[in-house]
């Protein structure tokens, strides 16, 4: 394990979350641009709605285990978000908490196996694959890239960045696609030549990690 | 944006205050989660109906709760499907023992939440059925892809099967009836322009003066095409062309027309469309039996409509003339 | 201007065509002179109720015709009155012996035109009586001026009074109880943005994006005041102050609440208003016992609502209950 | 009476009409922005549905007599135009027909009369006075200058020149009144700065009489 790799607490996972609330608060009004484009104009509502209801709950439940942490916004994301996104958010956060259970604190392996279950449940319960264009594009890539960081022996926090880069790469590369799942599938080819809203979100939680660890680090 | 509201955030919440104020005695509305339940719910051995979906589309659905048609509605924010929370509570709620039906719009989050409802409602004991309805024909279907909308065929399910329920018909023979009157309705959508989402605070989309969205959404998702604005009648055909179509409906069939606006149509523009539909359709062989001609299924303030098809045997034109006494259809009571 | 219709000039017709093949069991639908008659009428010895005006307020007044409410209705073009002509032929066509009544809007072209036809009816041995609905708070009245607008207030005396001659009433209690509705009744009106006229092609007023107007008329008629665009609960408090203080209405009263939508506002938002409209009256003491919410009375597409006080005894609580079945409103059968 | 003064005939009436209703076509948007500003839109709609059902039945009807024409005249408006205006020109036509029934031709002495029953029909029908912000400031300062011309000895041109000139002037003296009467007068103040559409049409009218009796004599 290299010198700076530090494991993730449960404190650095709440900065996570806090600060990706912060994250989706600021983009809101760019999401829900981009959601306006293909689907129905709420994902920025959506999502800030669920981030919002996932601070509060986190500061009600003062989890003590990132798995707590994941579980707790898994539930609010679930009973708040609604829509597409909210069953596809909370199950992967869900899948993320189950798969580290137990653990006090996040090594590299454990973090990059808590996003493998994530996108497990992402795909479990929305049936996309890559090119779909949807928020699989983003979290596949990024899997990948991590996956592939940590088997090479790299840090917790090169994973991360790893991990950011393709999810952002991944997102991008949604903008020429023809959608076949969520509600941008409807307006077949004219969906092409516009950025996918979930896998923009995607994009922005991955970054939040990488920078956690960058700063925690 | 100009609107009629106090704060986007609190816009349903205040209108379902309202609906309870205005129809209480119809329905009765719980909030946080939020769900309206017919007063009359839960009725011992009848099959509960429930559907749902985001808000915006007025009167559907907790405009068609009470006697004959749904026992309760969970809308969701603004064009946003509810969380479980809701479904799962209103299924509990209307529950008289012999199950409930969920009447599904297909729409990846609608589907994803009620089915998580149904997982955790059956984990209460309460068995659930759920139909997706998916009639509009406006979508390209296919494995791979999310599949068609759920839109104006929806309205006709609901008062079908919830007067299916009502006469005591048990969950599996009403959710086969929801199955039929699915598997026998198309549906197609037009818009003039878009409409505002509150929360968004500007239009969906930009239309050109001469300009009409065809195949819109009732989300105002684009739709299958943008093409130059034409006269009524030229519209209603393109509509009514891809509809008969697709099931396809043939001479002779006995049918239910309906003309439904979009929430800011004219009543007016509404029945010059219908006068040209079953004109359009009787050249056809196509009979109309029953019609339904309104505001049922909208999308706020979207000018625009969508012409919904359904063929009817014997049982549906009976459920159909069955009395129904909800806020926004009502007869024979 | 963007419309589902076909010609301008032949949009009345083609919507009357719609109506009669929607609604044929109830209504049948003469062109030229245009009118709407139900086909139960003439009843022999049943006072005949006719109203009528301009077209673009639809359900109003064609919507209304049916068991229970109106015999007949004259459809004028667009935002003007009819002729004496289809009023005359209306008259004529629902007059069982009993004598018409005509439901008159207060508009100077209105009045004029029903004044000839009821002089033709008169000398053609029809009695007529006639009473005028002006009912509109945001008019100033005068013995100098036009006096009151005729709005939401006609669909509730439209009602009452249909009520009142199905179960037999003479014309002289019909005339005197509709008189009775109007004395009773105040409203006002308020719209977001103007509607679009069909053969004027663009809209009637402009309004900032931060405005609207206060007191407006059903016809697009600029209003009272341009304010600064309010919170609902605003809007619902400057609407209902000065119909309450006109009447006035006092703690103790019983009323019938109507919140009409003047045909591009959502339902959600209507039902916002009557939320806060009912909390505000009760807090006045004054009791809602009925209520009405929905597009009832409009102007064509415009957005924006119009609040509706009645006064209620109990006489026209049991004729507000009564059974009505037309295309616009219905229950009791 | 004076050497150009030829009498009014039934061709020279057939023509103010057709004149007249060529006007009101011209004039139809013109008339209809005057009424968006202050009423609801429709007056040019109006007057020119019936000016062009008064054409088509003076084809059928073949009229041999200035009374003929006019009584022709006001029932198309009556039967045709609706809204205010409908019953308000109809009667003035109407009454205008009774004044010179009998007469094969229209001297000046005729024609003012026929102008001053006119009148007198949209008064009772209407009940407006001078200041209402109505066609009667039209027609009132139209039908006094005709009657004085005439009283003074002058012709019939004159006279029509005379009352086109009056009509015109209390068509602009309309724009700062208040209006009383009609639609406008739910504006309240706000009617002020606006020049009544009935008043224009009327004085329109009055101008097609002084230019046809102008080229006739
Ligand atoms: N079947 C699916 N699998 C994975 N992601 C999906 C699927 N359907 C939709 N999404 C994602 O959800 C996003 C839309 O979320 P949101 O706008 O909140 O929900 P909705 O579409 O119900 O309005 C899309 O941009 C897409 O990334
Ligand atoms: N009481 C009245 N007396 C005289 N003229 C009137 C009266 N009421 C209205 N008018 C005239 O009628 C004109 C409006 O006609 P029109 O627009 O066709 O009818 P409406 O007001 O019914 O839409 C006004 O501009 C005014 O000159
Ligand atoms: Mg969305
Ligand atoms: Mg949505
Ligand atoms: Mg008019
Ligand atoms: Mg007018």
């Amino acid at each position: 394990m290299p010198s700076d790799d530090l494991p993730m607490t449960t404190r650095d996972l709440l900065r996570v979350i806090a600060d990706y609330a912060a994250v989706v608060a600021a983009n809101r009004t760019y999401l829900i641009e981009l959601d306006a484009a293909i689907g129905d104009a709420d994902h920025g509502e959506n999502l800030d709605r669920g981030m919002k209801a996932a601070l509060d709950r986190l500061a009600e439940a003062d989890p003590g285990t990132p798995a707590d942490v994941l579980q707790t916004v898994a539930t609010a994301l679930i009973s708040k978000v609604g829509g597409a996104a909210g069953p596809l958010y909370g199950t992967a956060f869900l899948r993320a908490a189950t798969s580290v259970r137990g653990r006090g604190e996040l090594g590299a392996a454990d973090l990059v196996g808590a996003l493998r279950a994530g996108l497990g449940g992402v795909v479990a319960r929305g049936k996309a694959e890559v090119g779909d264009k949807t928020m699989v594009d983003a979290w596949d890539p990024a899997v990948q890239a991590a996956e592939q960081v940590v088997t090479a022996g790299g840090s917790t926090r090169e994973a991360l960045t790893a991990a950011a880069d393709a999810a952002e790469e991944g997102m991008r590369a949604t903008i020429p696609m023809i959608a076949r799942k969520g509600r941008a599938s409807y307006l077949g080819e004219r969906s092409a030549g516009h950025q996918d809203p979930g896998a923009t979100s995607s994009a922005l939680l991955f970054r939040v990690f990488a920078d956690v660890a960058d700063h925690s680090s | 944006m100009k609107k009629i509201i106090n704060d986007p955030a609190n816009v349903v919440a205040e209108a379902l205050t309202g609906l309870a104020a205005a129809h209480g005695d119809l329905v009765s509305v719980h909030l946080d989660p939020d769900y309206v339940v017919s007063v009359d719910a839960p009725r011992r051995g009848k099959v509960g109906v429930v559907s749902g979906g985001g808000s915006g589309h007025e009167p559907l659905h907790a405009g068609f709760v009470g006697y004959g048609m749904l026992d309760a509605a969970c809308p969701g924010p603004v064009f946003t499907s509810p969380t479980p929370d809701p479904i799962l509570a209103a299924t509990k709620a209307v529950d008289g023992g012999a199950g409930v039906l969920h009447i599904v719009k297909n729409y990846t989050g609608d589907v994803l939440n009620f089915e998580t409802a149904a997982e955790l409602a059956a984990a209460e004991g309460v068995g659930v059925e759920a139909v997706v309805i998916d009639d509009d024909v406006a979508v390209r279907d296919s494995l791979y892809t999310a599949g068609r909308r759920g839109v104006g065929g929806t309205v006709l399910a609901e008062k079908i099967v919830g007067a299916a329920a009502q006469r005591g018909d048990d969950l599996a023979a009403v959710a086969a009836l929801c199955r039929r009157v699915n598997d026998n309705v198309a549906s197609m959508g037009m818009a003039l322009d878009s409409c505002t989402v509150p929360h968004a605070g500007k239009p969906t989309f930009e239309l050109g003066p001469d300009e009409m969205e065809i195949g819109i959404g009732i989300h105002g998702e684009p739709g299958r095409e943008r093409v130059p604005l034409e006269p009524a009648n030229a519209i209603v055909e393109r509509l009514l062309a891809p509809i008969v179509e697709d099931m396809p409906f043939e001479s002779g069939d006995r049918t239910l027309l309906f003309v439904n606006g979009m929430g800011g149509t004219p009543l007016m523009e509404l029945y010059v469309a219908y006068a040209h539909a079953e004109k359009v359709l009787a050249q056809r062989g196509i009979a109309v039996e029953r019609r339904l001609v309104g505001n049922y299924i909208t999308s706020l303030e979207m000018p625009g409509m969508s012409i919904t098809l359904l063929r009817l045997d014997e049982e549906m034109i009976e459920l159909w003339d069955a009395p129904v006494h909800t806020p926004a259809l009502r007869w024979g009571r």
